[in-house]
Order: C-alpha cells, then sequence, then structure tokens
C-alpha cells in the first residue's frame, strides 16, 4: 500500500515537471511526428502499409520512449535530489515503480498522437477495434516502461548514459516488441483474433509481471550503491 | 561430395577457430598491458611522494 | 543512556579499496557528534552509509536498533536536494508527504514561515537567489523533525543568514533529543556545537570521545594529537 | 597454481580436439543429404551449448556476487560472459556458413537464429556496460542485475520460440527428442567434441578471471596512491 502510495507521488511529481519543462515530451513528440512523415515519403500503398504499420509505429514508440527514459532518471540528479529521496522513507522499489508509471502515461501520451498521425498520413483506419488495440498498447508500453525506469536506474551514473540505455535496452525488449508488433498489425489489418494470437498476449502479459517483478527486487540493488 | 560443399565446411571450420584465435590474441595482449599497468602502478604506490604531481 | 547510533566494525570497499576500515562507534541520543578528518578520509562515505545511501560489505550499523534504509534520517549532503522546476511550496510538500508527516500543508506552510520564504513561497527554486536555495534546502531537511540528523559539511558555502539559521535550528533539534551527526572543516565552529568529536584518518577512526574544553580553547588540537 | 590448471585444461583439450578431428575426418562418413558439410554441427551446435551454459553460469555467479560481496564472483561472470560470447559468435558464424549451403542463404529471420543473435546482443550490452563504469563495486553491482535480467530475458525469447514457424533443423540430440535421430558413432563424436569445446572455454575463463583480479589490484593501488598523496 505504502508502496503505491509513494510510488503515485514520485510519478505525479515527475508529470508535474515535465508538463512545466516539457523536456522529453517535446523531444519523443518531435521525433516520432518526424519518423512518421519520413515513411510517409518512404511506403505509398495503403496495403503494404497494413504490413508493416505494426512495426512501424512499435519501433516509433520504442525509440521515442529512450528519449522518455533517459530524462527519467536523470532529471533527478541536479541538486542530488536522487541522494534525498534515497535517504527519505520512499523505498526504491517504489522509486522505479513510480518513475516507470510517469513513463508510462508520457509514452502512452505519445502513442497516441502517432497513431492519430500515423492514421491521417497512411489513410488507415485504427478505430475498428480500439478496445483490443488499447489493450495491446497499455500490455506493450508497461513493458517498455518499466525496462525504461529500471535501466534509467541503472545507467543515471554512467558515461554516455544516453547511449548505454538503448544498447541495453532494445535488445532486451525484442520479445516484446514482437508480439505486440504481431498483435497490432492483425488489429490494424481488421482481422479478429484466433487462439493462437492469444499466446502473444499472454507473451505481453508474461512479459510485464516477470519484469516488474524483477525490477522490484532489484529495485534495492541498483539505487543503493 | 561435391568440392563446394567441401570448400564451405573447411570455411566453416576456418572461421570456427580464428574467431577464437583472435579472441586469444586479444587476451594476451590485454594481459600484457596489465602486467604492464601493474608495474607502473606499484611503482607509484611505493614512492608517493615522487610521483606526487603526476596524477 | 541509550545509543542512537551503533556501528560495529563497518567496512566500505571500492574493489579492493577500503574507503572505510573497521569503523566502530557508538552516539549516544541527544549528542552532537562533529566528525573530522581531511578530504578523502571517508567522513562522506560513512554518512552515507548512516544515510542508507551506501551499503558496506562487512560490519552492522544501526540506528535505534534498525538499519539506515529504515531509520529515515534528515539527511543534508553537498548539494541541496530540491528541484528547480518546482516553487518552494511545491518542493515542501512534496518532500513532507514522502517522509509522511501529518498535515504536509500545514507543515510546508509553518517552515516557509520560518526560514522566511513565505513571501516567495510560489516562485520557481530556479529564480531563486543561493542564500534562499540553502534556506529552503534547511527546511526541507528539518521539515519531518528527525530523530537523528546527518549532515554532510553543512557550514561550507552556506551565508551568514543560513549559518546563523542552522546554528538555531542545531539548538532546537538538540533541545528535543535528537541526535546530530555532521562533518566539517570549519573546526571552530564545529568545537563550539559539539558535545563529541570524532576522527577519521584513511578511513580509520582515530579518535572518538567527548568534547573537552581544551579543544574548545584550541581547536587543532586533536589533529596534533593524532598527527 | 592457477597457471597451472589452465595449460593443463588447454592441453587436455587440444589433444582431445586432435582425436576428435581425426575421427570426424578420417572414420566418420559424408551425411547421406548433407555430404562434408554437416561436419560443422560438431562445432556449430557445441558452441551454441557452451554459450548458453555460460550465460547460466553467469546468472549463479552474479547471485552470488550479490549474496556474498565476493570480487571473485564477479570476476567470474564477467569472464563467463565474455568467453561464451566469443563462443555465441563461433555458432552464428558456423550457422551462417552452413545455411549458405544447405538453404543457399546467410541469414533468416526464424526463431532459433533470431534469439541467438538476440542473446549475443544481450551480453554484448553486458560487456559494454562493464566498460562504462569504473569503480569495481558499482561495476559488480550493477552487471550482476543487468546479467539478472538479460537471462530472463532469454527465457522469454527462447520461450517464444514455439510460437514462431521455423526454419532452423528440429532436434537432433536424444535428450531433446528422447531416442536419438543421430547415428550413435556421431553421436559419440559430438559429445567428445562438446567437451573438447567445453574445456577449451575453461581454460579462457580462468586466464581471463586472473586479469580481472589484476585490473582489480590496479585500480585499488590507483586509489591507494591517490590518497597517499
Amino acid at each position: 500500500m505504502k508502496t503505491i502510495r509513494h510510488a503515485l507521488l514520485i510519478a505525479r511529481k515527475d508529470l508535474a515537471l515535465e508538463l512545466r519543462t516539457k523536456e522529453s515530451l517535446n523531444a519523443a513528440g518531435a521525433f516520432a511526428i518526424v519518423i512518421l512523415v519520413l515513411f510517409s515519403f518512404a511506403f505509398e500503398e495503403t496495403e503494404q502499409i497494413k504490413e508493416i504499420g505494426g512495426g512501424l509505429l512499435w519501433l516509433v514508440f520504442a525509440f521515442a520512449g529512450a528519449l522518455i527514459f533517459n530524462r527519467s532518471f536523470a532529471r533527478e540528479l541536479p541538486n542530488d535530489c536522487l541522494d534525498t529521496l534515497l535517504a527519505s522513507p520512499l523505498s526504491p522499489a517504489s522509486l522505479v515503480t513510480g518513475k516507470a508509471l510517469a513513463n508510462f502515461v508520457m509514452l502512452l501520451a505519445m502513442e497516441l498522437i502517432s497513431i492519430v498521425i500515423f492514421g491521417i498520413f497512411f489513410n488507415v483506419n485504427w478505430t475498428r477495434h480500439i478496445g483490443e488495440l488499447s489493450l495491446v498498447f497499455a500490455l506493450g508500453t508497461w513493458g517498455i516502461s518499466i525496462l525504461g525506469a529500471v535501466f534509467g536506474a541503472l545507467t543515471v551514473n554512467l558515461r554516455l548514459r544516453e547511449l548505454m540505455l538503448p544498447i541495453i535496452i532494445y535488445p532486451l525488449l525484442v520479445p516484446l516488441l514482437i508480439a505486440a508488433i504481431e498483435l497490432t498489425k492483425l488489429l490494424l489489418s481488421n482481422q479478429s483474433m484466433t487462439p493462437n494470437d492469444f499466446l502473444w498476449t499472454k507473451l505481453l502479459i508474461v512479459f510485464d509481471v516477470v519484469f516488474t517483478a524483477l525490477a522490484m527486487l532489484l529495485a534495492d540493488t541498483i539505487l543503493v550503491n | 561430395m561435391d568440392a563446394r560443399n567441401f570448400t564451405f565446411m573447411f570455411y566453416g571450420f576456418l572461421a570456427a577457430w580464428l574467431i577464437v584465435m583472435l579472441y586469444v590474441i586479444v587476451l594476451a595482449r590485454r594481459g600484457a598491458r596489465l602486467k604492464k599497468e601493474l608495474d607502473a602502478v606499484k611503482k607509484i604506490a611505493s614512492h608517493p611522494e615522487q610521483h606526487a604531481d603526476r596524477r | 543512556m541509550t545509543s542512537a547510533i551503533e556501528l560495529a566494525g563497518v567496512w566500505k570497499f571500492y574493489g579492493d579499496y577500503a574507503a572505510v576500515r573497521d569503523v566502530t562507534l557508538n552516539v549516544e541520543e541527544g549528542s552532537c557528534c562533529a566528525l573530522l578528518g581531511r578530504n578523502g578520509a571517508g567522513k562522506t562515505t560513512l554518512l552515507r552509509i548512516l544515510a542508507g545511501l551506501s551499503s558496506f560489505e562487512r560490519g552492522s550499523a544501526q540506528l535505534f536498533g534498525v538499519s539506515p534504509r529504515q531509520a529515515h534520517a534528515g539527511f543534508l549532503g553537498h548539494g541541496i536536494g530540491v528541484y528547480e522546476d518546482l516553487s518552494a511550496r511545491e518542493n515542501l510538500h512534496f518532500f513532507a508527504r514522502v517522509a509522511e508527516v501529518a498535515q504536509p500543508e500545514s507543515i510546508a506552510a509553518e517552515w516557509l514561515e520560518r526560514v522566511g520564504l513565505a513571501n516567495a513561497s510560489d516562485m520557481l527554486v530556479r529564480q531563486f537567489s543561493r542564500g534562499m536555495r540553502q534556506r529552503l534546502a534547511l527546511a526541507r531537511t528539518f521539515l519531518h523533525t528527525p530523530k537523528i540528523l546527518l549532515l554532510d559539511e553543512p557550514f561550507t558555502s552556506l551565508d551568514d543568514r543560513a549559518i546563523a539559521m542552522l546554528s538555531e535550528l542545531l539548538v532546537e533539534s538538540r533541545r528535543r533529543g535528537a541526535t546530530i551527526i555532521l562533518s566539517t572543516h570549519q573546526l571552530r565552529e564545529a568545537m563550539v556545537i559539539a558535545s563529541h568529536v570524532a576522527l577519521i584518518e584513511n578511513g580509520r577512526l582515530r579518535h572518538a570521545g567527548e568534547r573537552t574544553e581544551a579543544m574548545l580553547d584550541d581547536p587543532g588540537l586533536l589533529y596534533r594529537l593524532h598527527a | 597454481m592457477r597457471e597451472k590448471i589452465a595449460i593443463g585444461t588447454a592441453a587436455a583439450a587440444a589433444a582431445l580436439l586432435a582425436n576428435n578431428l581425426y575421427q570426424m575426418f578420417m572414420v566418420l562418413p559424408d551425411e547421406a543429404l548433407q555430404g562434408a558439410i554437416y561436419r560443422i554441427l560438431f562445432f556449430h551446435a557445441p558452441a551454441a551449448l557452451v554459450g548458453m551454459i555460460g550465460y547460466f553460469v553467469a546468472l549463479t555467479f552474479s547471485i552470488l556476487y550479490l549474496s556474498s560481496k565476493n570480487f571473485l564472483h564477479d570476476s567470474l561472470a564477467a569472464s563467463v560472459v565474455e568467453v561464451s560470447l566469443v563462443f555465441s559468435v563461433v555458432n552464428l558464424v558456423t550457422g551462417s556458413i552452413w545455411a549458405r549451403v544447405i538453404w543457399g542463404i546467410w541469414w533468416t529471420w526464424d526463431a532459433r537464429l533470431t534469439s541467438a543473435l538476440v542473446c549475443v546482443l544481450i551480453f554484448f550490452g553486458y560487456l559494454v556496460m562493464r566498460r562504462a563504469i569504473e569503480e569495481p563495486t558499482q561495476r559488480a553491482r550493477l552487471s550482476s542485475a543487468l546479467c539478472i535480467f538479460g537471462c530472463v530475458d532469454v527465457v522469454i525469447v527462447y520461450k517464444s520460440i514455439d510460437w514462431f514457424r521455423t526454419q532452423h533443423p528440429g532436434p537432433v540430440l536424444d535428450f531433446r527428442t528422447g531416442g536419438g535421430k543421430m547415428d550413435p558413432a556421431m553421436a559419440h563424436i559430438f559429445w567428445l567434441n562438446f567437451l573438447a569445446i567445453l574445456l577449451v572455454a575453461v581454460a579462457l575463463v580462468l586466464v581471463r578471471t586472473r586479469q580481472e583480479s589484476t585490473a582489480r589490484e590496479i585500480d585499488s593501488l590507483r586509489r591507494l596512491a591517490h590518497t597517499a598523496a
């Protein structure tokens, strides 16, 4: 209970700071829009786009996500705020969860903008399976966010932090991205899910649960030096 | 079987051992470098006053 | 007298290099212990261990019988520990909530008044002068009335007004029974406030005991004794 | 003493390899469908196995480090990952050459190939991160955490194989098929060669671990000189 309350406190503080400075949202949003525009020049036919749309979207999310995650713990560095938080009653696990929550909200906002632009540029109607699509987005985004928070914490004091984070998280995200891409592709091409596709949903859930648990477990190790 | 098949097998074996050999060379070079560094730093640690300005 | 802080045989390593070596130290409840020593002697590392920011490899550390992570001491390190893009009020609200005080809003308002920032409470810290930041940091450190205070070089880089405020806060904290450990270079100030002194050299504790009258008259005495 | 063990292990590996090579080329016939090229399997699969085993040995050492704070465990974990990575690369390269002959392509995004590649990328990231951290205690702590995340991810990647259409030959080893597809004479050489490659890996790990200790000694002497001066 206390962990959740503290996590919400951190998430709220981070979102308030982000809304004020817009450091990562501006960068991530601009990046997503530019990539989508560039891709709309590269691909013209709408049939083709339904095949690769899922992959395109999730790669944009993963890359824009890295911009958000890099700031996540780096935001605590000026004035040694990270030390202050760790010396307070707040547990490292709640700190990581709070950061993941803030990442999750920011990334989802970015995803919403991206998919609207995607729909307009590529003339794809993505609203037909909006319920399932939201579920897939939420599950996939949480997985990315929790890993982003953990490895944001892990790399926060390293040289070349901005470079190190993507090198580490992208390989780890492969199973999640494969599953999310497969499902998104399916939902965009207007097919309904077969039992076989539920396996991908299951993979997303397993990924989220396993890595959230691992993050809680290792938060102390990662943050207390 | 055909000679081409055999050539590729030869390349495969060659590549495998070449990679391992390459790693052994990297390992040996790193070992030599570490040894040199250790000697240098030992010298500094035993006479800190002479090297105080070189840090 | 009960011990507020108990360190027993604490070792902290950076690789094979020991930054803190076999430190055993008891600090009585209600006392104020000045941690002395040269730069790099291990003062900051020791304070970070007590604040629960650093782990250690051997020994045990307890604050009122619990681990440093659970003791929630008031900690003031080298940085001021407040957010540049939040206002003074938002900062104190946030840290009051994190510290789980009963009425975060009124406590925050009270402390803003106390450190003389009531008029600037809705300004962003980014726009503050150095003195204002330091006073906000003091409010942040003391606002949950901690039973143990860990202050790392608190007098360095403080301006006169903040030094006066800190001294007042320390006196008041001791009056309510709080235990204080502070590391410092400023021997004269330290000797006036401290009831106990501890000297660290190369990670080892060289001296720990009460601050004597002789030390008050001659702050450099301890250093010369252990030279 | 440590060096003698390393040299002994390497010598044993060399002798065993010489024997295996003789058997492979002089005794075993070509395979009916694939011809001579199938012999790559004797290196390809053991390299994959040694790599995979290595990552989980490194996981064990990482967990051990976190509970014991003994740097030997950290050194072992780092060494094992590095050596495993070498064999994983051997695995990928030999597999690619085999695929060029049998499938006519160097690479395909098959599940097993993908997961092997992902594995290499994860642990490559592990080594890159180690280089970016100078303070040994912090390095040991953070890389142990990364190793745990990496290994769990490898398991998830590997599990998702079943759900992905696959082009890779199915299992041929006894313990996975529950009754051999492989000729007993071939299986015999296969396991002997696995042992040989494992011995090479152990020898390399021993040398590498020693270097890690030396590096740590250098670091602590530097810090000592730094504080003394």
